[in-house]
Protein backbone atom coordinates (compact mmCIF):
# COMPACT_ATOMS: atom_id res chain seq x y z
CA UNK A 1 0.00 0.00 0.00
CA UNK A 2 2.50 2.63 -1.31
CA UNK A 3 -0.01 5.25 -1.58
CA UNK A 4 -2.98 6.48 0.84
CA UNK A 5 -4.65 9.81 -0.42
CA UNK A 6 -8.47 10.29 1.35
CA UNK A 7 -10.51 12.82 1.78
CA UNK A 8 -12.03 13.26 5.44
CA UNK A 9 -15.37 14.71 5.83
CA UNK A 10 -15.32 13.52 9.77
CA UNK A 11 -12.00 14.42 12.57
CA UNK A 12 -9.41 11.87 11.96
CA UNK A 13 -6.44 10.99 14.75
CA UNK A 14 -3.53 12.35 12.97
CA UNK A 15 -1.28 10.37 15.32
CA UNK A 16 -2.96 6.94 14.83
CA UNK A 17 -2.21 7.45 11.12
CA UNK A 18 1.38 7.82 11.38
CA UNK A 19 1.34 5.31 13.71
CA UNK A 20 -0.36 2.89 11.41
CA UNK A 21 1.98 4.53 8.42
CA UNK A 22 5.34 3.92 9.84
CA UNK A 23 4.77 0.62 11.14
CA UNK A 24 3.82 -0.53 7.41
CA UNK A 25 7.12 1.17 6.47
CA UNK A 26 9.88 -1.10 7.57
CA UNK A 27 12.08 -0.42 4.65
CA UNK A 28 12.50 3.32 4.90
CA UNK A 29 14.94 5.07 7.31
CA UNK A 30 12.94 8.48 7.53
CA UNK A 31 9.08 9.65 7.30
CA UNK A 32 8.78 13.60 7.18
CA UNK A 33 5.14 14.29 7.86
CA UNK A 34 2.95 17.44 7.89
CA UNK A 35 0.34 18.27 10.41
CA UNK A 36 -1.62 20.89 9.80
CA UNK A 37 -4.60 21.73 12.23
CA UNK A 38 -6.58 25.20 12.88
CA UNK A 39 -5.01 27.69 14.56
CA UNK A 40 -5.52 28.95 17.86
CA UNK A 41 -6.23 32.47 17.54
CA UNK A 42 -8.20 33.66 19.61
CA UNK A 43 -9.99 35.48 16.81
CA UNK A 44 -10.89 32.46 14.39
CA UNK A 45 -13.78 30.47 16.44
CA UNK A 46 -14.41 28.25 13.24
CA UNK A 47 -13.45 27.53 9.65
CA UNK A 48 -15.21 24.97 6.57
CA UNK A 49 -13.61 23.64 4.30
CA UNK A 50 -15.53 23.12 0.59
CA UNK A 51 -14.90 20.71 -1.79
CA UNK A 52 -16.36 19.35 -5.59
CA UNK A 53 -16.52 15.91 -4.94
CA UNK A 54 -16.13 15.03 -8.91
CA UNK A 55 -12.63 17.74 -9.10
CA UNK A 56 -11.26 17.01 -5.44
CA UNK A 57 -10.29 13.80 -4.48
CA UNK A 58 -9.27 13.04 -8.34
CA UNK A 59 -6.92 15.96 -8.24
CA UNK A 60 -4.84 15.03 -4.96
CA UNK A 61 -4.48 11.21 -6.08
CA UNK A 62 -3.03 13.40 -9.22
CA UNK A 63 -0.89 15.13 -6.79
CA UNK A 64 0.07 12.24 -5.07
CA UNK A 65 1.34 10.00 -7.84
CA UNK A 66 3.40 13.28 -9.58
CA UNK A 67 4.97 12.87 -6.02
CA UNK A 68 5.81 9.41 -6.04
CA UNK A 69 6.92 9.71 -9.44
CA UNK A 70 9.55 12.58 -8.87
CA UNK A 71 10.94 10.29 -5.60
CA UNK A 72 11.78 7.41 -4.72
CA UNK A 73 9.42 6.65 -2.12
CA UNK A 74 8.28 3.85 0.30
CA UNK A 75 4.72 5.49 0.18
CA UNK A 76 2.91 8.20 0.53
CA UNK A 77 0.12 9.45 2.45
CA UNK A 78 -2.04 12.11 1.95
CA UNK A 79 -4.88 13.02 4.29
CA UNK A 80 -7.46 16.28 3.73
CA UNK A 81 -10.35 16.99 5.97
CA UNK A 82 -13.33 18.79 4.95
CA UNK A 83 -16.54 20.59 6.25
CA UNK A 84 -16.88 22.69 9.39
CA UNK A 85 -13.42 22.67 11.85
CA UNK A 86 -12.84 24.45 15.26
CA UNK A 87 -9.17 25.76 16.33
CA UNK A 88 -7.22 22.70 17.85
CA UNK A 89 -8.61 20.30 14.85
CA UNK A 90 -6.58 18.43 12.08
CA UNK A 91 -6.89 19.81 8.40
CA UNK A 92 -4.44 17.89 6.49
CA UNK A 93 -1.69 15.19 7.14
CA UNK A 94 0.72 14.21 4.53
CA UNK A 95 3.40 11.60 5.12
CA UNK A 96 6.40 10.93 2.91
CA UNK A 97 8.54 7.58 3.50
CA UNK A 98 11.80 7.27 1.73
CA UNK A 99 15.12 5.83 2.04
CA UNK A 100 16.77 9.12 1.62
CA UNK A 101 16.32 12.01 3.98
CA UNK A 102 16.22 14.55 1.23
CA UNK A 103 13.78 12.68 -0.47
CA UNK A 104 10.91 11.97 1.78
CA UNK A 105 11.32 16.33 2.74
CA UNK A 106 11.32 17.20 -0.95
CA UNK A 107 8.63 15.18 -1.42
CA UNK A 108 6.31 16.32 1.78
CA UNK A 109 7.20 19.87 0.65
CA UNK A 110 6.05 19.60 -2.76
CA UNK A 111 2.84 18.23 -1.77
CA UNK A 112 2.03 20.57 0.61
CA UNK A 113 2.57 23.42 -1.38
CA UNK A 114 0.00 22.02 -4.19
CA UNK A 115 -2.18 21.62 -1.93
CA UNK A 116 -2.32 24.69 -0.16
CA UNK A 117 -2.16 26.57 -3.95
CA UNK A 118 -3.90 23.94 -6.11
CA UNK A 119 -6.22 21.50 -4.77
CA UNK A 120 -10.07 22.01 -5.44
CA UNK A 121 -11.10 23.41 -1.76
CA UNK A 122 -12.72 26.65 -0.60
CA UNK A 123 -12.26 28.28 2.65
CA UNK A 124 -14.19 30.56 5.04
CA UNK A 125 -13.65 31.33 8.55
CA UNK A 126 -15.75 32.61 10.72
CA UNK A 127 -14.10 35.41 13.46
CA UNK A 128 -16.33 37.64 15.51
CA UNK A 129 -19.18 35.66 14.43
CA UNK A 130 -19.28 36.56 10.71
CA UNK A 131 -18.49 34.48 8.15
CA UNK A 132 -15.68 35.44 5.45
CA UNK A 133 -14.36 33.43 2.45
CA UNK A 134 -10.48 33.66 2.40
CA UNK A 135 -8.58 34.15 -0.82
CA UNK A 136 -5.53 32.38 -2.13
CA UNK A 137 -2.56 33.72 -0.89
CA UNK A 138 0.00 35.31 -2.91
CA UNK A 139 3.11 33.41 -0.91
CA UNK A 140 1.04 30.18 -1.56
CA UNK A 141 1.93 30.79 -5.18
CA UNK A 142 5.23 31.54 -4.66
CA UNK A 143 5.75 28.19 -2.98
CA UNK A 144 4.22 26.51 -5.52
CA UNK A 145 6.78 28.22 -8.50
CA UNK A 146 9.71 26.81 -6.95
CA UNK A 147 8.48 23.10 -8.41
CA UNK A 148 8.13 24.31 -11.70
CA UNK B 1 -35.04 19.20 -19.23
CA UNK B 2 -33.25 20.86 -16.70
CA UNK B 3 -29.47 22.02 -15.84
CA UNK B 4 -28.01 21.68 -12.43
CA UNK B 5 -26.20 24.74 -11.48
CA UNK B 6 -23.27 24.44 -8.79
CA UNK B 7 -21.51 27.21 -6.84
CA UNK B 8 -18.58 26.93 -4.88
CA UNK B 9 -17.11 29.06 -2.14
CA UNK B 10 -17.47 32.78 -2.25
CA UNK B 11 -20.50 32.04 -5.06
CA UNK B 12 -22.69 30.28 -2.73
CA UNK B 13 -23.09 33.49 -0.74
CA UNK B 14 -23.65 35.54 -4.00
CA UNK B 15 -26.26 33.09 -5.22
CA UNK B 16 -27.93 32.13 -2.05
CA UNK B 17 -27.54 28.57 -1.73
CA UNK B 18 -25.42 25.74 -3.09
CA UNK B 19 -26.79 24.93 -6.39
CA UNK B 20 -30.09 24.81 -7.77
CA UNK B 21 -32.07 23.50 -10.89
CA UNK B 22 -32.42 25.64 -13.99
CA UNK B 23 -34.33 25.15 -17.52
CA UNK B 24 -32.65 23.40 -20.21
CA UNK B 25 -30.64 25.50 -22.66
CA UNK B 26 -27.96 24.77 -25.63
CA UNK B 27 -25.80 27.40 -24.61
CA UNK B 28 -23.85 28.88 -21.27
CA UNK B 29 -24.76 32.50 -22.64
CA UNK B 30 -28.39 31.69 -22.38
CA UNK B 31 -28.27 30.09 -19.09
CA UNK B 32 -26.48 32.77 -17.59
CA UNK B 33 -29.21 35.61 -19.22
CA UNK B 34 -32.22 33.83 -16.93
CA UNK B 35 -29.95 34.44 -13.89
CA UNK B 36 -30.05 37.38 -11.90
CA UNK B 37 -27.75 39.48 -13.17
CA UNK B 38 -25.65 40.25 -9.75
CA UNK B 39 -25.28 36.28 -10.25
CA UNK B 40 -24.53 36.22 -13.81
CA UNK B 41 -21.56 38.53 -13.37
CA UNK B 42 -20.22 37.37 -10.39
CA UNK B 43 -20.26 33.66 -12.39
CA UNK B 44 -18.55 35.25 -15.54
CA UNK B 45 -15.50 36.94 -13.71
CA UNK B 46 -12.49 36.30 -15.35
CA UNK B 47 -11.31 34.45 -12.05
CA UNK B 48 -14.03 31.82 -12.34
CA UNK B 49 -13.88 28.15 -13.89
CA UNK B 50 -16.32 26.47 -15.56
CA UNK B 51 -16.81 22.72 -14.86
CA UNK B 52 -18.93 20.53 -16.98
CA UNK B 53 -19.62 17.03 -15.33
CA UNK B 54 -16.74 17.29 -13.62
CA UNK B 55 -14.34 18.24 -16.44
CA UNK B 56 -13.02 21.87 -16.86
CA UNK B 57 -13.70 23.64 -20.02
CA UNK B 58 -11.44 26.02 -21.28
CA UNK B 59 -13.58 27.30 -23.92
CA UNK B 60 -16.74 28.32 -22.87
CA UNK B 61 -17.82 29.79 -26.01
CA UNK B 62 -17.89 26.69 -27.88
CA UNK B 63 -19.48 24.71 -25.00
CA UNK B 64 -23.12 22.87 -25.89
CA UNK B 65 -25.09 21.97 -23.19
CA UNK B 66 -27.34 18.74 -22.60
CA UNK B 67 -30.04 17.57 -21.20
CA UNK B 68 -29.15 17.37 -17.30
CA UNK B 69 -25.72 18.21 -17.11
CA UNK B 70 -23.96 19.54 -14.34
CA UNK B 71 -22.26 23.25 -14.73
CA UNK B 72 -19.92 23.83 -12.09
CA UNK B 73 -18.95 27.49 -11.01
CA UNK B 74 -15.08 27.55 -9.80
CA UNK B 75 -13.53 30.59 -7.67
CA UNK B 76 -10.20 30.52 -7.29
CA UNK B 77 -9.10 27.86 -4.46
CA UNK B 78 -8.21 29.03 -1.08
CA UNK B 79 -5.94 26.32 0.03
CA UNK B 80 -6.07 23.06 2.44
CA UNK C 1 7.97 24.90 26.62
CA UNK C 2 9.41 26.19 23.33
CA UNK C 3 12.47 23.81 23.35
CA UNK C 4 12.47 20.34 23.69
CA UNK C 5 15.63 18.25 23.81
CA UNK C 6 16.56 14.83 24.71
CA UNK C 7 19.02 12.21 24.57
CA UNK C 8 17.39 8.66 25.46
CA UNK C 9 19.28 5.55 26.17
CA UNK C 10 15.87 3.28 26.01
CA UNK C 11 13.03 2.73 23.75
CA UNK C 12 10.55 5.96 23.34
CA UNK C 13 7.27 6.09 21.22
CA UNK C 14 7.12 8.61 18.40
CA UNK C 15 3.45 9.00 18.29
CA UNK C 16 2.91 9.59 21.95
CA UNK C 17 5.56 12.67 22.00
CA UNK C 18 4.15 14.24 18.95
CA UNK C 19 0.34 14.25 20.11
CA UNK C 20 1.85 15.89 23.34
CA UNK C 21 3.84 18.39 21.14
CA UNK C 22 1.02 18.89 18.98
CA UNK C 23 -1.41 19.50 21.59
CA UNK C 24 1.35 22.12 22.99
CA UNK C 25 1.32 23.97 19.93
CA UNK C 26 -2.20 25.81 19.87
CA UNK C 27 -1.28 28.89 18.10
CA UNK C 28 0.54 26.97 15.21
CA UNK C 29 -0.47 26.36 11.82
CA UNK C 30 2.09 23.86 10.98
CA UNK C 31 4.48 20.82 12.42
CA UNK C 32 7.01 19.10 10.49
CA UNK C 33 8.51 15.80 11.76
CA UNK C 34 11.29 14.29 10.88
CA UNK C 35 10.79 9.95 12.09
CA UNK C 36 14.29 8.61 11.26
CA UNK C 37 13.90 4.45 12.50
CA UNK C 38 16.04 1.76 11.77
CA UNK C 39 15.98 -0.11 8.59
CA UNK C 40 14.48 -2.99 7.86
CA UNK C 41 16.98 -4.46 5.40
CA UNK C 42 17.20 -8.08 5.85
CA UNK C 43 20.83 -7.55 6.09
CA UNK C 44 20.96 -5.30 9.21
CA UNK C 45 20.49 -6.99 11.98
CA UNK C 46 21.06 -4.31 14.98
CA UNK C 47 22.44 -1.04 15.10
CA UNK C 48 24.19 1.12 18.34
CA UNK C 49 24.62 4.65 18.45
CA UNK C 50 27.43 5.98 20.83
CA UNK C 51 27.73 9.34 22.81
CA UNK C 52 29.87 11.15 24.94
CA UNK C 53 28.20 12.83 27.47
CA UNK C 54 29.89 15.83 27.89
CA UNK C 55 29.51 17.06 24.20
CA UNK C 56 26.44 15.29 22.81
CA UNK C 57 23.54 16.84 24.80
CA UNK C 58 24.93 20.46 25.00
CA UNK C 59 25.79 20.28 21.11
CA UNK C 60 21.97 19.16 20.99
CA UNK C 61 20.84 22.03 22.43
CA UNK C 62 22.91 24.38 20.67
CA UNK C 63 21.41 23.24 17.78
CA UNK C 64 18.12 23.62 18.51
CA UNK C 65 19.13 27.41 19.56
CA UNK C 66 20.41 27.94 16.46
CA UNK C 67 17.15 26.55 14.61
CA UNK C 68 15.19 28.67 17.43
CA UNK C 69 17.04 31.83 16.09
CA UNK C 70 16.79 31.26 12.68
CA UNK C 71 13.61 30.86 12.44
CA UNK C 72 9.83 32.13 13.73
CA UNK C 73 8.89 28.85 15.38
CA UNK C 74 6.23 27.97 18.03
CA UNK C 75 8.23 25.10 19.48
CA UNK C 76 11.07 22.85 18.42
CA UNK C 77 11.43 18.88 19.51
CA UNK C 78 14.61 16.59 19.37
CA UNK C 79 14.41 13.75 20.26
CA UNK C 80 17.22 10.92 19.74
CA UNK C 81 18.32 7.48 20.96
CA UNK C 82 21.41 6.04 22.32
CA UNK C 83 22.69 2.36 22.70
CA UNK C 84 22.05 -0.64 20.89
CA UNK C 85 18.56 -0.53 18.73
CA UNK C 86 16.67 -3.00 16.52
CA UNK C 87 15.29 -3.07 12.64
CA UNK C 88 11.95 -0.94 12.88
CA UNK C 89 12.78 1.08 16.27
CA UNK C 90 12.59 4.69 16.65
CA UNK C 91 16.64 6.69 16.64
CA UNK C 92 15.50 10.21 16.29
CA UNK C 93 12.20 12.08 16.16
CA UNK C 94 12.34 16.16 15.18
CA UNK C 95 9.44 18.16 15.23
CA UNK C 96 9.26 22.28 14.42
CA UNK C 97 5.86 23.88 14.78
CA UNK C 98 5.83 27.08 13.31
CA UNK C 99 2.66 29.97 12.12
CA UNK C 100 4.56 29.35 8.39
CA UNK C 101 4.72 26.03 6.65
CA UNK C 102 8.13 26.80 5.65
CA UNK C 103 9.43 27.89 8.45
CA UNK C 104 8.77 24.52 9.75
CA UNK C 105 9.84 22.76 7.09
CA UNK C 106 13.46 24.48 7.21
CA UNK C 107 13.51 23.98 10.79
CA UNK C 108 13.32 20.64 10.48
CA UNK C 109 16.10 19.98 7.49
CA UNK C 110 18.10 21.75 9.27
CA UNK C 111 18.12 20.54 12.40
CA UNK C 112 18.51 16.83 10.58
CA UNK C 113 20.79 17.67 8.52
CA UNK C 114 22.94 19.02 11.47
CA UNK C 115 22.47 15.63 13.32
CA UNK C 116 23.75 13.84 10.54
CA UNK C 117 26.57 15.28 10.14
CA UNK C 118 27.70 17.06 13.31
CA UNK C 119 26.46 15.78 16.27
CA UNK C 120 28.64 13.48 18.41
CA UNK C 121 27.33 9.73 17.67
CA UNK C 122 29.25 7.10 16.74
CA UNK C 123 27.36 4.27 14.76
CA UNK C 124 27.95 0.52 14.41
CA UNK C 125 25.81 -1.88 12.60
CA UNK C 126 25.88 -5.66 12.96
CA UNK C 127 25.36 -7.76 9.61
CA UNK C 128 25.84 -11.61 9.33
CA UNK C 129 26.79 -11.22 13.13
CA UNK C 130 29.40 -8.59 12.36
CA UNK C 131 29.95 -5.25 13.72
CA UNK C 132 31.11 -2.72 11.87
CA UNK C 133 32.03 1.11 12.10
CA UNK C 134 30.04 3.36 10.27
CA UNK C 135 31.70 6.07 8.46
CA UNK C 136 30.74 9.57 7.67
CA UNK C 137 28.69 9.53 4.84
CA UNK C 138 29.92 12.17 2.01
CA UNK C 139 26.03 13.25 1.21
CA UNK C 140 25.34 14.42 4.78
CA UNK C 141 28.27 17.21 4.72
CA UNK C 142 26.79 18.10 0.84
CA UNK C 143 23.59 18.26 2.84
CA UNK C 144 24.77 20.66 5.52
CA UNK C 145 26.63 22.80 2.92
CA UNK C 146 22.96 24.43 1.79
CA UNK C 147 23.00 26.36 5.38
CA UNK C 148 26.09 27.74 4.87
CA UNK D 1 47.72 10.37 40.08
CA UNK D 2 46.44 9.41 37.17
CA UNK D 3 44.48 10.44 33.64
CA UNK D 4 41.19 9.17 32.30
CA UNK D 5 41.45 7.56 28.45
CA UNK D 6 37.69 7.60 26.44
CA UNK D 7 37.78 6.00 23.44
CA UNK D 8 34.64 6.62 21.09
CA UNK D 9 33.30 4.79 18.19
CA UNK D 10 35.98 2.49 16.32
CA UNK D 11 38.80 3.51 18.44
CA UNK D 12 37.31 1.39 21.10
CA UNK D 13 37.77 -1.38 19.17
CA UNK D 14 41.69 -0.39 18.62
CA UNK D 15 41.68 0.18 22.21
CA UNK D 16 39.86 -3.29 23.32
CA UNK D 17 37.89 -0.84 25.70
CA UNK D 18 36.00 2.32 25.88
CA UNK D 19 38.24 3.80 28.32
CA UNK D 20 41.10 2.98 30.69
CA UNK D 21 43.23 4.71 33.50
CA UNK D 22 46.70 5.76 32.61
CA UNK D 23 49.56 7.35 34.92
CA UNK D 24 49.44 10.84 35.10
CA UNK D 25 52.18 12.59 32.23
CA UNK D 26 51.95 16.49 31.72
CA UNK D 27 51.70 16.05 28.19
CA UNK D 28 49.60 14.16 25.41
CA UNK D 29 53.41 12.82 23.90
CA UNK D 30 54.20 11.14 27.15
CA UNK D 31 50.92 10.16 27.19
CA UNK D 32 50.51 8.43 24.07
CA UNK D 33 54.29 7.27 24.06
CA UNK D 34 53.25 4.83 26.91
CA UNK D 35 50.11 3.03 24.80
CA UNK D 36 50.57 0.38 22.40
CA UNK D 37 52.66 1.71 19.33
CA UNK D 38 49.21 0.72 16.86
CA UNK D 39 46.87 2.16 19.18
CA UNK D 40 48.64 5.66 19.53
CA UNK D 41 49.17 5.63 15.98
CA UNK D 42 45.38 5.48 15.55
CA UNK D 43 44.55 7.92 18.36
CA UNK D 44 46.98 10.64 16.21
CA UNK D 45 45.36 9.93 13.14
CA UNK D 46 44.39 13.80 11.57
CA UNK D 47 40.68 12.79 11.63
CA UNK D 48 40.88 12.37 15.48
CA UNK D 49 39.20 15.41 17.74
CA UNK D 50 40.50 15.10 21.37
CA UNK D 51 38.47 16.82 24.21
CA UNK D 52 40.04 17.65 27.64
CA UNK D 53 37.57 17.43 30.97
CA UNK D 54 34.60 18.12 27.80
CA UNK D 55 35.84 20.53 25.95
CA UNK D 56 37.28 20.42 22.78
CA UNK D 57 41.49 20.92 22.22
CA UNK D 58 42.58 22.37 19.20
CA UNK D 59 46.22 22.96 19.68
CA UNK D 60 47.33 19.72 21.03
CA UNK D 61 50.58 20.71 21.15
CA UNK D 62 50.25 23.62 23.97
CA UNK D 63 48.27 20.96 26.31
CA UNK D 64 49.40 21.03 29.77
CA UNK D 65 47.69 18.08 31.14
CA UNK D 66 46.52 17.50 34.88
CA UNK D 67 46.03 14.85 37.69
CA UNK D 68 42.11 13.49 36.81
CA UNK D 69 41.71 14.68 33.45
CA UNK D 70 39.74 13.34 31.19
CA UNK D 71 41.20 13.06 27.65
CA UNK D 72 38.55 11.93 25.37
CA UNK D 73 39.75 10.66 21.28
CA UNK D 74 36.59 11.09 19.02
CA UNK D 75 36.59 9.87 15.46
CA UNK D 76 34.77 11.55 12.87
CA UNK D 77 30.94 11.25 13.64
CA UNK D 78 29.17 9.20 11.77
CA UNK D 79 25.53 10.59 11.84
CA UNK D 80 22.63 10.02 14.02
Amino acid sequence: MARDVRLLTAPFDPQAELARFSADRALAGGIVSFLGQVRGDASVEALELQYYEPLTLPGMESLADDAMGRWPLEGLLIIHRTGLMHPGDPIVLVSAAARHRRDAFAAAEFAMDHLKSESWFWKREKANGEWRWIEPRTVDFDDLKRWQ
Amino acid sequence: MALRLVFMGRLETVAGSGECAVPFAATLDTVLAALEPALADALTADTIRLAVNGALVNDTAALVLHDGDELAFLPPVSGG
